[in-house]
């Protein structure tokens, strides 16, 4: 049966395997801290995280899937148009948010619920984009998150023009913990092909602009496994453009999470960008519209659910005696009201005015806009008259 | 043969004809092997016709494109996916300063049969990107021929005319109406010398006839321009539907020769009216027929704006009803 | 202050005014710090403004307009030059899906003020892709104004109008005109709500007035229709010339108002005539002076075949004697 | 004064400089074989090389410089629209190109002289672009040989996707010399950033495509250096997409030979695509319009003069005993021949016809085309019947 490690080439892949490469891991799939001389510096990253801490991130990784189960049942019941799931990701996802101070900015694709999550974007406005309701939804300055980019890969170039904007404006270097930042980007396997990733690498490279680069690396771009995008692992890719590199276990919270703060340090104080490849697993289906069942096989579904990231952090509670069952179900209901209040507000969510469709178009007036509202809104009230006519 | 398909399936058909009788036909883009496609358009095929005839590529458009045109320097018959209308433009650069050039740059010595699908068109409740109809944004570009069908027969015909062809071609496909059926009948695939066959790709089709006002329309609305056809002839007007079926070239002398009858003409597409292909044809029709038009043409596209959400694309959308408020304005004067 | 100056020097000096008022102004793109730009339109900034503020990019198009993306949503104001018109493909995507749809997609809570300068247009002796006219092709595109100069004042007002627009701006340079003279007024650099100054971005100019046909045109045919207009002149007949400096918006009242005086129309630029911007002038003024128009619209520009070669861009350029034998096409109406 | 060396940053380069690493190199700058237990394959790979053989490469390569004076000549008296000189990069074109065999096939970019002469394309038909008679100039199947790219990068992807075709066709890895085929696409630093090179490396390497990447790093892309390019030698940037890469000294025409034969042989026996960094340097301006003064110093400029490619083969012939003056006199007269023939007909080539920008827009009939061609012959009958009657 087939079981993909990283570098193993996944199941249903018809090229050879990749190489094998050691990857950063701190907790063991059986929740065991992993103590190994290479993982040093990344054990000294978490050294200061308490139990409390520890059940923080486990929190935040349960909300982020019941936002995830609770979007895709919307879907089921004809409330959103589509949705992206996340299964599987919440380790690679949570566990580089903590990592992120207030002043560092985000640039986000489209299925980093547990990232948008910990930056407190609002769940229901991250639902609007996949109702049809909004492009966007929400500010992208009040939480320094940015909106979703569906067209992949565009994005990692925003994020390199930002953090060369941060530069400029001396908010990088400077020694002053509250005031220099960061960025951080998402984005997947499948984007790594894409031209504007490489420019991206090229431009933070040249500038030393303080970015990260964090490719979540879960197997698949729809149906075509990596392999189909790439013969070598993917974080070799960022040093290919002289930008630092990092694989880490993508379902390991706790390395995730060192790994960014490594990297986010050494970009706040001027080092420059870092290559981060997440080694994970979409464990569910690429989108709602999608059919995994046509492409990949259920013992590799099946290899992963045993490595799911959530019981890995439930384990290293366990081991270390810090899990509470009552805890435990305070967690659970906190849950079941994120769902509640989806299930309520999302219903809720209307459709825009229609004349909206006119609006932002342009930050000024532009005539042809302007006439075309015009005569939109005219033709709106002759349609209302023809229609109260014939009551 | 004929039978009834979905216009999906019309298309798989026709790619299946021409893998088929021609061994040079390939055919590449995002999922297009096991999974078929997003769209499933090229179900089976990969299965029939082997990983290096229909071929899943990295996630990357102009590398998609750019190596198709390798392939095509190399003797092949690229057949590319472009999985959405929005995911298009990675690949501009290659469509247009290479695709579209290499023939008359090597003064004829290349030729580079390249097709380029993409589902297109609104009204199917999606998200952002995956709604658009930037056709008029390779029409401009000489080189490139820019084709959308309207029916499944047409969508048969066409596909494998456009794999025949000589020249590149912009394939464009009313994704909306991938579901809808109709009869289709199959026949031989075409040498591509078959100048007849090829028609289809220069040829408008009068899909309904009229005398009383001209819609000019294609892909996704043609469906719209009948159904605008069918509630004007309940009120007593005898609409005729031009079914453009190519953009470039544009068969002006079918919709003059229609226009010169029936005196009005109002232009149908989703895209924005804006410097639209409907400008195109508009100012066509202004001068060839300047002494036989009884009103301005009126043009009913999408408006200037992005594509809205899906909660207001029928707004956005060219309706029938906007369809019939433009033919009224047409008939006021 | 009036001074004589080139276009060219217009346009550094318009953009050297707005370097020096609005430190968040950068100016970027390839060789446009030490070398100043291949036209030496930024030459000397880099100097006067540090190489932070004047960026010698790496060569990658999409990786410009991308960067200068990132660095408009952290408050600055990038001016990114491309080198040459055939080069603006490469950041297509980035311009059609991402800078034009940033405003919108936010519901207005993002500005992308990013200006993108590109020397455009042929008649230059220059090899291929150096001599395009690839205006429509973002003109079609809501969210994005595109300006054309015809003028060393123009130039020098609309760029500095461009850098103060919260919106993004295709700045198309007309090359051909680079060494061209002209009387240019300087002024305070306008703050962004400055909205008289933005006119130079929304409104169309008569460059000359006349009574017997419209000739509109914009950045290099400016000077074309101007000499047609001495040409007939001479001949007796006076032409009123539009110079319509932005193609999106267009000022469609000043044309009309102008066409409905004069009862013809004739619109003359560089771009391929087919999807060309002219098709849109043509068929706005082909409705709006539906009564006035004594003689179809008629289109001068470039043929539908990809720019030639040098040897032969005089015959495929509109040139004067082209525009005036559509003027006699329209007088004979 | 700056002294670069590979890995160095160039003078007036404005950033640190790179990190140093060795290069493939088979003839010092004096003239000695270089005799290195690193270099032991590439040895082996021009052992069979004749005192004949290096003689021919000399002469090629001094045919190549002659026909970019000319040609630079040419374009000052007002012939020529614009040049791109190669001078400098004589080694490392003539040295690719001689590891060709007919069946391979090159994309060049448009500073290939040296390789275009060796493939045999007539120098003639080689400035027919930069005359402003045709986009193209010569036909494409007759020396393998594509037309010049001016879109940096784009033909790297046409490269790539004609290698698929070639592994289409079972035209690599029979085991056949005669049959098994290869691809060399050309380009520039400066072209490492475009997103269509990065692409190119992930279809080939994700294929095995049989394609050789050449990039000739001449150390300025117009006026920019290196270091605006990358933070990492050139040719880590094919690893990174696990394509193997080397980096050879670019004015060492036996080394570039060797690397280039090395790659061309495991690409045609089914291998897999290579990526060649030839280290060399642009001696003269970017094109006939620039002016290389304004960005770069003399004294840059002296240090590579001192390391022309030209002189190292002829010091070499000398060390081995293989130069003789009449010969040398004898290339020099073939010089004067090339320089004499490309003055006369050079002048001597006319405009197209008018009409001829009409054709092969398409290559069968389209309404739009044979449109305006009708009213063009029209008008241009009209015009010349007005410019007789006014007579
Ligand atoms: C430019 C572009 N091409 C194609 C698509 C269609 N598409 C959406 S998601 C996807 C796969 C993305 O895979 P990956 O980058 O691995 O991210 P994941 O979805 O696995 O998180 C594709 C092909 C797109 N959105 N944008
Ligand atoms: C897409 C694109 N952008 C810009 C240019 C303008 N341009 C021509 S050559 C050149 C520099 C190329 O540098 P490099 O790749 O190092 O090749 P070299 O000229 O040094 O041989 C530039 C920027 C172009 N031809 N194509
Ligand atoms: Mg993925
Ligand atoms: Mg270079």
């Amino acid at each position: 049966m087939p079981n993909p490690q990283p570098g193993e080439a996944p199941a249903g892949a018809d090229v050879a395997p990749v190489d094998v490469t050691p990857l950063v891991q701190l907790v063991s799939p059986t929740g065991e801290r992993v103590v190994e001389p290479d993982n040093a510096t990344y054990r000294s990253r978490v050294d200061h995280l308490t139990s409390e801490d520890l059940r923080a991130m486990y929190r935040d990784m349960v909300l982020t899937r019941r936002f995830d189960d609770e979007a895709t049942a919307l879907q089921r019941q004809g409330e959103l148009a589509l949705y992206a799931q996340g299964r599987g990701q919440e380790a690679a996802q949570v566990g580089s948010a903590y990592a992120l101070a207030p002043q560092d900015h985000v640039f986000p694709s489209y299925r980093e619920q547990g990232v948008l999550h910990v930056r407190g974007v609002d769940p229901v406005d991250r639902l609007r984009l996949f109702r049809g309701e909004d492009h966007g939804g929400w500010d992208p300055a009040e939480h320094g998150v940015q909106l979703y980019t569906l067209v992949i890969g565009s994005h990692v170039l925003h994020a390199t023009g930002y953090a060369m904007g941060m530069q400029r404006d001396g908010a990088v270097g400077t020694g002053d913990p509250a005031r220099d930042g960061a960025v951080v980007t998402y984005f997947g396997d499948g984007a790594t092909s894409q031209g504007d990733v490489s420019e991206g690498l090229v431009f933070a490279a040249v500038n030393g602009a303080p970015v990260v680069f964090f490719c979540q690396n879960n197997q698949w771009a729809i149906s075509e496994p990596t392999t189909r995008q790439s013969r070598s692992p993917l974080y070799r890719r960022g040093e290919g453009f002289g930008v630092p590199s990092v694989r880490v276990d993508g379902n390991d919270v706790l390395a995730c999470y060192a790994v960014t703060a490594e990297a986010l340090e050494r970009a706040r104080s001027g080092g420059g960008p870092t290559f981060i490849e997440a080694y994970t697993y979409r464990m569910g289906a690429h989108t709602t519209s999608d059919d995994p069942t046509k492409y990949r096989d259920r013992a590799e579904e099946e290899h992963w659910r045993q490595r799911d990231p959530i019981d890995r952090v439930a384990a290293l509670l366990r081991a270390e005696g810090d899990w509470d069952d009552a805890w435990a179900a305070g967690v659970e209901e906190e849950a079941d009201a994120l769902g509640e209040r989806l299930r309520a507000e999302v219903r809720e969510l209307g459709a825009p005015p229609s004349t909206a469709m006119f609006e932002h178009v342009y930050a000024t007036e532009h005539a042809q806009v302007a006439a075309e509202r015009a005569w939109y809104q005219q033709y709106e009230r002759e349609t209302d008259q023809t229609t109260e006519a014939a009551r | 043969m004929s039978e009834t398909l979905t216009f999906a399936r019309a298309l798989t058909e026709g790619l299946r004809s021409a893998l088929e009788s021609d061994e040079k036909v390939l055919v590449m883009g995002e999922d297009v092997g096991r999974l078929g496609g997003v769209f499933r358009i090229t179900e089976g095929l990969q299965k029939d016709f082997g990983e290096d005839r229909v071929v899943d590529t990295p996630l990357a458009e102009s590398g998609i494109v750019g190596t198709a045109i390798g392939l095509a320097l190399r003797g092949y018959r690229p057949v590319c996916e472009i999985q959405f209308d929005g995911f298009v433009f990675p690949a501009y650069d290659q469509i247009t300063t290479q695709l579209a050039k290499m023939h008359y740059r090597s003064r004829g010595r290349l030729q580079v049969p390249v097709v380029i699908r993409i589902p297109y068109g609104g009204g199917i409740g999606a998200i952002e990107h995956h709604s658009e109809s930037p056709e008029a944004l390779f029409a401009h570009t000489p080189g490139l021929r820019v084709v959308s069908p309207g029916t499944p027969q047409d969508a048969y015909d066409m596909i494998r005319a456009a794999v025949a062809s000589p020249d590149p071609v912009l394939f464009f496909e009313p994704k909306g109406r991938y579901w809808t059926k109709g009869e289709v009948t199959t026949s031989p695939y075409p040498s591509a010398r078959d100048a007849g066959a090829a028609d289809v790709l220069n040829r408008a089709r009068v899909a309904r006839s009229g005398t009383d006002v001209t819609l000019v329309a294609y892909g996704p609305t043609v469906a719209t321009a009948l159904k605008a056809a069918d509630a004007l002839s309940a009120e007593g007007t005898s609409a005729e539907v031009v079914d453009l079926r190519a953009i470039s070239p544009l068969d002006v002398p079918a919709v003059a020769e229609s226009v010169k009858r029936t005196g009005r003409c109002v232009v149908v597409h989703e895209a924005p009216s804006f410097h639209g292909s409907g400008a195109e044809v508009a100012a066509r029709v202004s001068e060839e027929c300047f002494y036989s038009l009884e009103a301005p043409v009126v043009r009913v596209g999408g408006f200037h704006a992005p594509y809205p959400v899906a909660k207001l694309e029928h707004e956005y959308l060219p309706s029938v009803d906007r369809v019939l408020d433009a033919v009224d304005r047409v008939l006021a004067h």
